[in-house]
This record gives structure tokens, C-alpha cells and sequence, in this order.
């Protein structure tokens, strides 16, 4: 994880998008010269087009097909910026700076559990597929309000074995991803998590192995210049999210 | 054509200038722009001693702009000068200090600190940051505290003093007269102005200190009166920022009356600007037929 | 659930008014917004004798703000009163009148003038115009001559009685303070924060007298900041505008302290706006249960 | 041209959309409803879409189709503005306010010319198709830099006899309008003129009858509420170009 890795501002083609559910696109990105190495958990800033917004939206790697060149984002629309980058067409160009954050620790073996709740379930894909290479045993336990909210489950399931909740039970077993049988169940080294404060908290309350989370704290820069983003960390001191996260491990952080 | 620039005893290669708090220390910038672009880097504002900040959250975003309230975090000016300076010395463009204090002591103290790094041509003092309980726009919103510290700096350091102004006054031009009378080589202008934003689902103010600065292109017609205003007032040169994002702003603000401008905000938004503002400034003067740069500066009809 | 909002000894339907300069006489907008929605109308700002105003341009788009220096072109008190009164009067919502002059004189005999019109329950007096040499903003950037104007218009005039505060000053609510000694029923703010745009290619500044007033959404963070401070500062009520373009933006206002708004800028963009900030309101009202609009203000969590 | 007429302020259809060269788009707009009566010279306020600009933009109306109900527009690429207005697709809705301004007077006889330079001549086609209604004999007379700004040819030619002037001769006679050989060898009743204001000052200059001019001041409101539009008439006092205007006898205006 220590390599020195740079940045980039690029001009990325978008070669598909298409809404997954009525709130959440799914972009793919493309570029004639070979993408930058990216690490799973880390996050781009993406330009919104249309200019009704000033600032930069910082949206995490989902996934990376190595094998056609593509980056893949989604994108729940929430306010303007999203609403507007959601609306990308193929054929579009998006300026996107990129790749940002430090990523999850790249564990090469143990039974990692990979949890999320709506689209904090974004960057596991990649992740998974990831410590799935590297040798680890992964779990994805995915949440959400209802069936819907489970998205691209098949892709998911090509990497590893998915478990869901839906606070519905309309998909897998009712209630948070806290509540889930396998928590009892399942002993794991490692858990990684992404999604709504509330949740992650939840989580690495229930967790005795380490305890891996993604914030998404407001950024302004993305590069650790503005100090926008900041977290309190376990010494009480401001660090920044967008440069020694967005993952942090639990233990790091001031976390009530 | 020339495009260099001098402030003070400063000689930079262009005008184009990032603005302190939003290029960190220039090195977080290294592989998106060329440093050696820009006529220099203004670095975050360093304090006497250590500062954590102020607590999340710290922006907001408006219409056409963004409010922060950062709070000056930085670890203090020995460490900069210990750990900071020597992985910045030696980039290829004038790397200048931003320096706030909460009395004229402090201020003049870690100017004098600051003072005995050789690689650093110039500070450039803040008096203006409106979100520090004490001091800061304290300093700025006062011709008098303005002049005391301005005077209580220039004792302390010996290279070029630019004074950095609150657009939060009255008249910007009473304090841009003050920090010259007592030696500034230079001001700056404008700081962030001072507002707010509510959420209101949530019923609650967006920043944990309530207020913040607002900057970026909204803020652009009042930095470019204010630089108007103050040319006129100063002889010193005038450094104008606020809301420039692209080099058709930067030659309004030279037309207005500035000898140089900086960038802040729209870093964030295209951190390549400032060599795209260099270069836009050159075609420019390439199309409008100026030779040297300082025809430029207050160059209206 | 009521809306109803009282300022001085007016009552008003509900709290959204629209703001003086940017709604003609009302008439203007009857085809495109249904006037009885609106709590009240401020007309045009009105002086003793006939003004031609500033030359054209007069006015220059900015990022999500626009900057005017229209210089109170009207056709003086008595024209007012004996044409424009009688087709307004009418009116089926609060018609108020924006008042200026050169002189506390010239304030108090316009203000008395009005003082005679039976249909028009109050003034805003508006000692903000950046457009307008003597006078206008000259009156609301320092606090004695803030009283002095106000002091004589109370003397004048006997109806409800708002003070309209200038943004450009390094504290509104020294000059709030001021007007409420003086006996004003309310303070309004804020009037347009002073700005100055330029066209870098014709290398000239885009409005006739150079500077103007910047409104809009760009100024909004400024304008709540300021009603959150005056409303603390002052037991009158605090009327709110700057930047408000939809019911959001209002509410916000409220919550940082307003009693009713005002809506500038925003009427060109979408002439319909008043009435659909009125709705907006309600809605949220039901949203969150708030029975009655003054519990709205500055209900903060 | 006294009746009463409303304001409406309407979400219209883009029926249709195309550019008619690099930098001039004719946008086709229509409704559910039948659209209000518009008199030639009269404009309307267009909201631009993706909010990238805040105020409306005033743009002439090009022509009316009352057979298919139906609105046009001519719109030059500028600035922000009109480069999203230029941009809208078939089935985009798009916000306007309408009819606004005086138009030009609705003569009943007599031999008018209508002339015009680039996108001024945006509003001469509805105007002179509704004078050869009234009985007028129309000429148009169109300039342009170049053969390829005189748009819409057919429509033109379709209501009455056309001449052109290019400035490198491409098309018509080579020159400005004012060169043009036709005003020296014919009479007019009335002259109507829309362009950049020196053409319209040479041909007011040039013109011993009844000369109307069409003004572009920058606008706010459009509707006589703000004052931003003015221009000063014969007795030296400013007033609104949107109002009052935007068509003015020449002898109304302090023109140097
Ligand atoms: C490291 C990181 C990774 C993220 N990954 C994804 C992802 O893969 N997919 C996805 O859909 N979203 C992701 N988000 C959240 C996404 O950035 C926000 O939803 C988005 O910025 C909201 O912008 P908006 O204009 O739509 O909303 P608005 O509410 O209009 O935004 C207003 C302002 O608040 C900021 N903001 C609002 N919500 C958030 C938030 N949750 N996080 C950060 N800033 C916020 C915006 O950037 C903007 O400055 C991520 C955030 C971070 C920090
Ligand atoms: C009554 C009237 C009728 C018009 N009819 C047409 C038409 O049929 N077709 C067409 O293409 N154009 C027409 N125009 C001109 C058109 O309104 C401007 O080109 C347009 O406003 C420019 O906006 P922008 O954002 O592209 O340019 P920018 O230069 O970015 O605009 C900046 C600001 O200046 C204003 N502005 C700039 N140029 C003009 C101008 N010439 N007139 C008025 N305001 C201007 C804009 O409204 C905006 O507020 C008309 C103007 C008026 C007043
Ligand atoms: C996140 C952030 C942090 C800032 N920190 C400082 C600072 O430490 N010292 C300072 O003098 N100005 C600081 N500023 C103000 C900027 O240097 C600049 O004066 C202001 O943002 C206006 O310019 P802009 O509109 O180009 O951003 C900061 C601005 C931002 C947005
Ligand atoms: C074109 C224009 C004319 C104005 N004229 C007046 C005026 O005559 N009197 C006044 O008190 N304010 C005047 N104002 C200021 C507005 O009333 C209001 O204070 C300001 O525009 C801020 O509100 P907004 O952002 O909602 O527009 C004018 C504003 C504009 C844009
Ligand atoms: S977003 Fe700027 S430091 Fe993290
Ligand atoms: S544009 Fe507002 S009065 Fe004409």
C-alpha cells in the first residue's frame, strides 16, 4: 500500500451508463491510454457537468475490469451534483481527478467479512474481487431498505458468497446487516465496512477483529490541502479523510 | 514578452499566485499541475504554535461558492520550519508563508521565525480570517489594531510583507492605507466575507462554528470593487483574489488595478488552473499586443 | 395553522414580501403571479423630487448573482401619489413604499408625503443604495447618520416604519441598533452588497458608473449571516432578503431569525416565485408541525 | 396595437430543434394549449435549462405558425446563455415568459422595407409575413458576413422578394445593407430594422422616411419592473427597452 502512486486530472469517455434503480446510475468509464492503478476503497472526484454546482463530487471506486479499461461508479442521486452526474450519457466526457484516498488494507489471507448498507455497498465489489485474488476468504453481507436496494447481486456473487437484509424482508433476512444470523454464526479476521454512520458504528461496536470502515465525510479539495474533510482521530487530533482515509481502521477514530 | 512581476523585493516569474489554505503546501498539487507554472505558492496559514482547527463540519457549499471554517489547523510555525520547509525549499517557484497570530506578539514572533528560512522570499499576514475566536479579522476590521501589527511584524522580518485584508469593513481602503503607512510592501485582497448557511429540514447551521468564509466566483464582483478601490488608495503593489477561475477573472483583477492575483477555490474545482491561467494570460497579451506585463495592471479605457 | 406576520402596527397575510427595485408597482407582475398570495409588496424607491437615474448599462450578470446601479430612477413623491397611488391602491395585499433622499430633510419630507396616502401602511426607508452619490449608502454605513435619518423620519411619518440596512459595513448591527433607538418598527436587510464587474476584452467596466449592487443567490451566505447577527442585536423585527429564490432559502432566513422575507432578484428569474415560496412554507409548516409562523423564527436547534 | 394584452409564463414543448449554421439554432416550440396572440417585433424571456446562468435570456419571436401552433426561435450562439439555449433537444420543455415589448407598427399599406444584419433578421419573417397580410408591399433586404448567414432563405423568399448583401460578396451584392443598390433606386413608406446598432444607425441615417429600429439592451426583468434596460429617448429621459420597447421610430431616440 506504500508505493508511490500519483494522481491524475483526466477527460474519462463514459462508454455506458444506466440506471440500476431510480435513485442509483451505474457509470462505466473508458480511456484510449490504460487507465492508473487503482486500489480498492479509494475514491475519484468527479467534475459535475452543467456547471449548476461549483465543487467536485467525490464518489468511490466500484470497480476496475482491468481487462477493457473501465472504471466503474455508482452514483445515488441525492442533490444537484449527483442528480447531474447520474444524467451522464454515453459518449459523454467526464473530468474526473483520480485515484484519491488510501484504500482497505490489502489482507492476503483470513475470512474477511465485506459489509454494507445501500449504496455503501459501492466500493466492495472491487474489493472483494481484490481480496478474493489475493487469497483471503470473503463474505459480502449487503443491506437495504428493500429488494431493490440490493444491487448488482449477480456481479457480487461471481466474486464470493452474498448474504442480504432488507428492512422489509423482501430480500434475505429482516432488519440491518447488524441483525443478520451469520454475525452469530461466523467467526472472520477482518471486517470491512461502508455505508451510513449510524450503521458502520453498529458494526464495529459488534466486531472484536479489526474493524475497517470508508467515511464520507464533505471534502472540498480531495488532496489533503483544504482540511474540510476532517475526522477527529483517536488522539483527539484533525485528520484528513480524503488523504489518510477515506478507511479508517476503527481503533483510529474518535468514535462514540 | 515578460510576464514577471515584482513585489516588494520579490521577483515572481508570472502573477499568478495560489492563495493560502487551498493548495496546502503546493506538493499536494505536484502531479496535476506544474509548480513551476505558477509565479508562486502562497502555503496554509501558520500560527505560532500548534492549532487544531476547528471541529467538523467545515464547508458548506452555496451557490456559485463555498464557506469554510477551517480555523488556521496547522501544526505551528516550528514545525513547518523543521519538517515543512525542507521538503518545500527546494521547489522551483516562491514558496511564501501565510501567517496569523492572535496578538501583534504572536504575529511578529512567528514572522521572526519564518524570517530565517532562506528560501522564503515573503509572508503573507493574515489579518483577516474570520473564523478564529481571537484575533485574526479582529486585526482586519480596524485600521488601528491593523497598524499595530503590521508594525510589531515589520520590526520582526526583514523580507517582503504582504498584508492580506478583510473584505468585511466598511472601507477596505482605510485599512489597505494603515498597513502601508507602517511598512507593508503589498496587500492582498480580499479574504473570505463572512457568512452562513442553514439546513433547513434539519433545522441547524451547516458549520460546527456556525459562520464561515464564503469564497469562489460569487464572491468575485465585490473582490474586484475592493481591488479597484484599493489601487487607487495604495501605492504599494495590490494582490487581488477572490472567485477567479480561469484567466479571463485573473486580467479583470489586473485591469482593476492588481500587480498579481491568486487562486483559491478554484483549485478545487480544476486543480491544472493556475498554469491555465499563466497561459491565458500570456495569449492575451499576445492578442491585445502587451509587452510586459505591467502594462497591464489598471490598463482599463 | 396562520401565516400571519405583523410587523409594526401592519399586519400581513403571510411573511413573503417582495423586495423594492425588482417588483415594479406590483402591476407589473399581475398577469404572472397572483398578487393577494404575497404578504406585501414593496414598490420601487421612491425620492422628493424626479431622479433620471444612471446612464445604461445598468446592469451586469455575475456568477448566480447580477449587479444593478439602476440610481433610483422614479418620478418623485408627488407623482407617486397623484398617478401611481390611485391605480395600486387597490391592491389586495400590503403595498409599502421604498423611500430615499439626499438629506435627512429630503428623507422626512418624502416619508411625510406618503405619510397622507390612507392605503399604504408603512415605509422601508433605505438608507442602502450604493447606486446614488450623496446619500443613499453614505446613510447606512455610519451609525450616527443612520440616526439622524431615522430620527427624522420618525418625526414625519407615523405608520410602520422599516429601516432597509446597508451589507457594506464591518457591523449591521451597530447601524440595527441605531435605527431601533431611533424608533424604527423593523429592520430589513440586507440592500445589495457593493461589487464592480469588467469586460476583460473591450478592457472597459461593464456599468455606467462602474460599481453596482450584487444580489442573487451569490449573496445569500452573506445576508443570512447578517439576520442571524441582527436579530440578535435587536428586539424589532428583522425582515430578511438576499439571494432568496425558493421556500428553502426562506425558511433558512426565518430560522436565522427573520420574521417575513423579501424576494429581489429571484421575480425575474421566476415570476412566479412569490406565490410558490407562500405554498412552500405551508408545506414545510405542515411538514414539521409548526402551528403558527412566529414559531418558525429563529428556531434553531 | 392598444388592446389588452397578458403575460403568461409557460413550459412549452420543444417540437423541433436543428442548427441552421455553426452558430444559430432554430428551435420550434409548441403546447398542449393554443398559444397566446404575439405581434411581430414582441420577445420572450427564456429561462436557460441546466442552470448554469441565472437570469433569462430575451430572445425575438422568429415566427408564429398559427396552423400548427407553434413558436420560433432563432438563437445565436454567445455566451453561457445562449449556448444552452442553443442546445435543447426535441421533447425538452422549455420556461418562458410571454409576449413581451411593444412590436413593431402594424401597417396596412404602403411599401416597407425590412432589413436587417445576422441574427437580426430574426424577427423580419413573422413581421413581414403579417405586413403582406395587412395589404404592404414588403422587400426584405438580409446581410450578413457571409453566404452562410442569411438563414432561412425559403421562408424569407416565401412572403416576399428578397435581396441580400455579404461582406465578401458571397451571396447578393458585396457590402454592408446601406451599400446596397436598391435604396438608391427605390422609395419605401417605411423602413423596419433590426441588427448590430451601428448597421441600424446607418440605415436610420441613411432612411428620410419612418425608420423603426428593434434595440437588444441587456435585460433583467423584461417587464418594465427593474429599469436595467434603458435608453434615453429624444427628450433626454431613460426609458424601458421592454416596455416601450423594444421597437422604437428612430425620432423617438437621443441617437448620436
Ligand atoms: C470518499 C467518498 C466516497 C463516496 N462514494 C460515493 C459513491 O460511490 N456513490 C455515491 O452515490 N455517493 C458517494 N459518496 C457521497 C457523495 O459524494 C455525495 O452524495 C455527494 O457529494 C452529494 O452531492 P449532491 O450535490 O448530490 O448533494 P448536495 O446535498 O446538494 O450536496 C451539497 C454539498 O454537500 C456535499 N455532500 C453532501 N452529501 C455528502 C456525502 N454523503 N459525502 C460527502 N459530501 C457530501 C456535496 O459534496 C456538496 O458539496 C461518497 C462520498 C465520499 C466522501
Ligand atoms: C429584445 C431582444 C431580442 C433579442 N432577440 C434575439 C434573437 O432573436 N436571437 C438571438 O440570438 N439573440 C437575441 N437577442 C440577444 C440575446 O438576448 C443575447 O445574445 C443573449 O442574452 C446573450 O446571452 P449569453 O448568456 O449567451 O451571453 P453572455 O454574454 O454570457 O451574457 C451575459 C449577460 O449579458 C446579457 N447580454 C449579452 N448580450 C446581450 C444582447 N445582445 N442583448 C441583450 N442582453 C445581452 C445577457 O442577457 C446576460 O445577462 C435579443 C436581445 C433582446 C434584448
Ligand atoms: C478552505 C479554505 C481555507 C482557507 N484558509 C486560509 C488561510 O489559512 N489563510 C488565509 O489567509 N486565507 C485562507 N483562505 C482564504 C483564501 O486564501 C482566499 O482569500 C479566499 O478563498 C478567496 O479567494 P477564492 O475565491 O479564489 O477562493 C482559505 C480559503 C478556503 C476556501
Ligand atoms: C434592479 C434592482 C433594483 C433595486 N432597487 C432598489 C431600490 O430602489 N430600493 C431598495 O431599497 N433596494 C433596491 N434593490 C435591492 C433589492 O431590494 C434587494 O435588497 C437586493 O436585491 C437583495 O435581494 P435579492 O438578492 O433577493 O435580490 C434593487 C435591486 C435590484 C436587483
Ligand atoms: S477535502 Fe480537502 S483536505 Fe480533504
Ligand atoms: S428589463 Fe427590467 S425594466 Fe426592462
Amino acid at each position: 500500500m506504500n508505493e508511490i502512486q500519483h494522481k491524475f486530472q483526466l477527460k474519462l469517455a463514459v462508454a455506458a451508463s444506466e440506471m440500476l434503480s431510480e435513485r442509483v446510475a451505474h457509470i462505466v468509464l473508458t480511456d484510449d491510454r490504460p487507465l492508473p492503478a487503482m486500489r480498492p476503497g479509494q475514491f475519484v472526484q468527479v467534475a459535475v457537468p452543467d456547471g449548476g454546482v461549483l465543487l467536485r463530487r467525490p464518489i468511490s471506486i466500484h470497480d476496475i475490469s482491468e481487462a477493457d479499461n473501465t472504471l466503474h461508479l455508482l452514483v445515488q442521486t441525492v442533490g444537484r451534483g449527483t442528480h447531474s452526474i447520474a444524467s451522464v450519457k454515453q459518449g459523454d466526457e467526464m473530468d474526473l481527478v483520480l485515484p484519491l484516498g488510501n484504500g482497505f488494507p490489502d489482507m492476503t489471507e483470513g475470512r474477511v467479512l465485506l459489509t454494507g448498507g445501500g449504496i455503501g455497498t459501492a466500493p466492495l465489489l472491487y474489493l472483494g474481487r481484490r481480496l478474493k485474488a489475493n487469497g483471503c476468504e470473503v463474505t459480502f453481507l449487503l443491506g437495504g431498505r428493500t429488494a431493490k436496494d440490493i444491487l448488482r447481486r449477480e456481479e457480487y456473487e461471481a466474486v464470493a458468497r452474498v448474504m442480504t437484509t432488507t428492512e422489509d424482508g423482501s430480500d434475505g433476512e429482516r432488519g440491518f446487516v447488524t441483525d443478520h444470523s451469520l454475525l452469530g454464526r461466523e467467526q472472520f479476521d477482518a471486517v470491512m465496512v461502508c455505508g451510513p454512520t449510524p450503521m458502520m458504528k453498529a458494526v464495529a461496536r459488534w466486531a472484536s477483529v479489526p474493524c475497517y470502515v470508508s467515511l464520507e465525510n464533505m471534502m472540498a479539495c480531495g488532496l489533503g490541502a483544504c482540511l474540510c474533510c476532517v475526522q477527529k482521530n483517536h488522539e483527539g487530533h484533525n485528520v484528513c479523510v480524503c488523504t489518510e482515509g477515506p478507511v479508517f481502521n476503527t481503533n483510529e477514530l474518535e468514535w462514540k | 514578452m515578460t510576464l514577471k512581476t515584482t513585489i516588494g523585493a520579490m521577483e515572481m516569474r508570472n502573477p499568478v499566485m495560489t492563495a493560502s489554505g487551498t493548495f496546502g503546501y503546493g506538493v499536494e498539487y505536484a502531479d496535476l499541475v506544474p509548480l513551476d507554472r505558477l509565479g508562486a505558492v502562497i502555503v496554509k496559514g501558520t500560527t505560532l504554535k500548534a492549532r487544531e482547527g476547528n471541529d467538523y463540519p467545515r464547508m458548506a457549499e452555496t451557490a456559485s461558492g463555498m464557506l469554510n471554517c477551517v480555523g488556521l489547523q496547522n501544526k505551528g510555525v516550528e514545525h513547518f520550519a523543521e519538517h515543512i520547509y525542507p521538503a518545500i525549499k527546494d521547489i522551483d517557484t516562491q514558496m511564501i508563508v501565510n501567517v496569523s497570530g492572535d496578538s501583534a506578539e504572536t504575529y511578529a514572533l512567528c514572522a521572526e521565525r519564518i524570517d530565517s528560512l532562506e528560501k522564503i522570499p515573503a509572508i503573507e499576514l493574515n489579518i483577516s480570517c474570520p473564523n478564529v475566536k481571537h484575533g485574526g479579522m479582529a486585526f482586519g476590521t480596524d485600521a488601528k489594531a491593523a497598524a499595530e501589527v503590521v508594525r510589531a511584524v515589520r520590526k520582526a522580518y526583514h523580507k517582503t510583507l504582504i498584508v492580506k485584508l478583510s473584505p468585511n469593513v466598511t472601507d477596505i481602503t482605510e485599512i489597505a492605507r494603515a498597513a502601508e503607512a507602517e511598512g507593508a510592501d503589498a496587500v492582498s485582497l480580499i479574504n473570505t466575507l463572512m457568512g452562513m448557511a442553514i439546513d433547513a429540514e434539519r433545522r441547524k447551521l451547516c458549520l460546527s462554528i456556525g459562520t464561515g468564509g464564503l469564497s469562489g466566483p460569487a464572491v468575485k464582483p465585490v473582490a474586484l470593487r475592493m481591488v479597484y478601490q484599493t489601487s487607487r488608495a495604495v501605492k504599494i503593489p495590490v494582490i487581488g483574489l477572490g472567485g477567479i477561475s480561469n484567466a479571463t477573472d485573473a486580467i479583470e483583477f489586473m485591469l482593476a488595478g492588481a500587480s498579481a492575483i491568486q487562486i483559491g477555490t478554484a483549485n478545487f474545482v480544476n486543480p491544472h488552473v493556475g498554469a491555465e491561467v499563466a497561459d491565458g494570460i500570456e495569449d492575451y497579451m499576445r492578442r491585445h499586443k502587451i509587452g510586459d506585463i505591467r502594462d497591464l495592471v489598471g490598463a482599463l479605457e
